[in-house]
């Protein structure tokens, strides 16, 4: 599967409420219901080590006891054609999905190192229940 | 509410939130549409609808929708989508598969190269272009880094490369 | 007219409820009040019969019987710099706006052809009540 | 700071509700909560008089009483990899963020040269609370 | 609550699901400000405020705003907005339109080519860049596919080409 990235759910902008909680890398869903989840990722690159990558995606999935691989909820994906000098692409995901209380949900990138975690207003997650 | 802390349930069966209690998992290729009365009762599992799949037992509401195969883009389904498998999906023949990421999830189908005027090292295949010989074939004389025929050849186009090649054939008395 | 997208509304992360529906390619709201709208649409090349686009839109329109042509709501239109080979683009879009019961909600795209319509995760459209 | 786009709130598509005002470029937050705030601008080029940029970029701020700087809540920025000739590029930006009674929200551009102002389905903004 | 079947309007009227009745329309250039009190009554239609219209009769509760004609990319106006009709936008003389689709319903004005040392076969149009014709023009030469002109010239930049059109000139006499 895809890396999965981690998020700061305390310090800055971020915050958790209402029983939503952040753990081992995943937003735990505390009620079931229609939750309206988010996320944007911002790329860059290039980066040395990392071979010219052609393309960057960002998924997000859920995880639940009900079944043993994880979903994929919803997912962006993008050419990129940058010549060689930095570049920057950022891929927002938003929709409504249906969840059962204790599913899991994260967010997979196609190559970690491309992610530009620098600043917290650049790459963000997040749910809200309808 | 306090958070029940859920006990862990038997192999084979799931927590059922709804129920608060565990109940058999349904098998692969169905879905949970109403859960058992009691852990020792039979969950009701229902078939999953034409159109979707769960490739493993679950306790589910709904099945997972099967992928397509991109028709326009020259894919080809190597096996269709069953009640307990995703559709799977190569490229028609004469095209291979150039891939978008490592793992290869998302990838589009190219024409295969021709070779003409050469002979094919490795022939197409779902995963790799045509090999070709990088030198050209009896009769054909190499211009730039293609491969032309000595015949039909005009005179005043024939270059240096060409009158190497293809006059010899013509004193092999082959004109 | 742009050509309209059609959507499924039942199998597996689709689904409609509180009497928000789905007929003829279009959404229809149940009852007058805001909405938050959104729709992607992951758009995919090079197609052979296509010729070369230079651009792929996306427009949320709606249709009323309160007035005979259809209004554009919310426009992604973005021109591709890819050359030649395999090339994907996602348009996310999303936005609050009033609508009245009866109105009709659609996906219009620039082309058709150039629609990724093979995995339920990379192409979406929803609406909710705020 | 980066210059501040300006709105229409009241013609056309655009409306302000439930005390949330508009003024001096900014929406004005009127109770304390966590909002769901979003904003796309659409770029266009290139122009002649500008020089020809490498990159455009969306920042959605906050601007409040108890701070004397403006905070960065969303970003949004892409390199441009279009060759001269005319190009398009959308920037959607959208989350949750806990904003305080009288906070103002604005959303600042790399080049407001570059924004494209003339259809209000290309470039919106707006907020709502959860 | 069930759905009240909708009951066709008659021609020129709109059902308004608020007050559950049909109602006149309003003419193009107004909206709806108040439905009618019954389907006999009048309907309150109000002018489209400055910079928005409604090209049709309608029932809609406000104006759609107008588009803005792209100044900095060189469109200009062909007729402005009114109460009835959205701008019209073109490009500014010198200019053609690129469109961005097969409608154009998006487009950018690009500067017209100025045929510098060319006989114009035909002018920038709306539509069209200029067609320069694919000779020079007299007293000018071709260098690469440019025309330059013959004077002034400088004699070492004067290739085989600039002294065989340019020199005959002098010849006669126009040095």
């Amino acid at each position: 599967h895809l890396p999965i990235l981690q998020w700061e759910d305390k310090r800055g902008l971020a915050f958790t409420k209402n029983n939503l909680s952040y753990s081992s890398n995943a937003l735990v869903i505390p009620v079931s219901g229609d939750y309206y989840v988010y996320a944007q990722v911002t790329f860059r690159g290039p980066i040395e080590s990392s071979h010219k990558p052609n393309s960057v995606t960002e998924i997000i999935t859920k995880v639940t006891d009900s079944y043993p691989e994880p979903t994929q909820l919803l997912t962006g994906t993008k050419t990129l054609s940058e010549n060689g000098n930095g570049w920057f692409q950022p891929i927002y995901l938003g929709a409504v999905v249906s969840l059962e209380v204790g599913d899991k949900l994260m967010v997979n990138v196609s190559d970690i190192k491309l992610v530009d975690y620098t600043k917290e207003h650049k790459t963000f997650f997040g749910a809200f229940l309808l | 509410r306090r958070h029940e802390t859920r006990l862990p349930c038997p192999a084979g069966m799931n927590w059922i939130e709804s129920a608060h209690h565990c109940c058999p998992q349904c098998p692969a290729g169905k879905f949970l549409f109403k859960p058992c009365t009691s852990p020792a009762n039979r969950s009701d599992c229902r078939d999953c609808p034409a159109g979707t799949f769960r490739t493993q037992p679950n306790t589910l509401s709904e099945c997972q929708a099967c992928y397509e195969c991109d028709r326009q883009a020259f894919q080809s389904v190597l096996s269709n989508c069953s009640a307990t498998s995703n559709v799977a999906c190569g490229c028609e023949p004469g095209h291979f598969r150039v891939c978008l990421d490592k793992h290869c999830s998302e990838f589009s189908c190219r024409k295969c190269q021709p070779c003409t005027g050469r002979l094919i090292r490795q022939p197409c295949s779902e995963a790799e272009d045509t090999v070709c010989d990088s030198s050209c074939k009896p009769d054909f004389y190499r211009e730039g880094d293609e491969c032309r025929p000595c015949h039909p050849r005009t005179p005043d186009t024939c270059g240096k490369e060409c009158q190497q090649v293809c006059s010899n054939n013509n004193d092999q008395g082959s004109g």
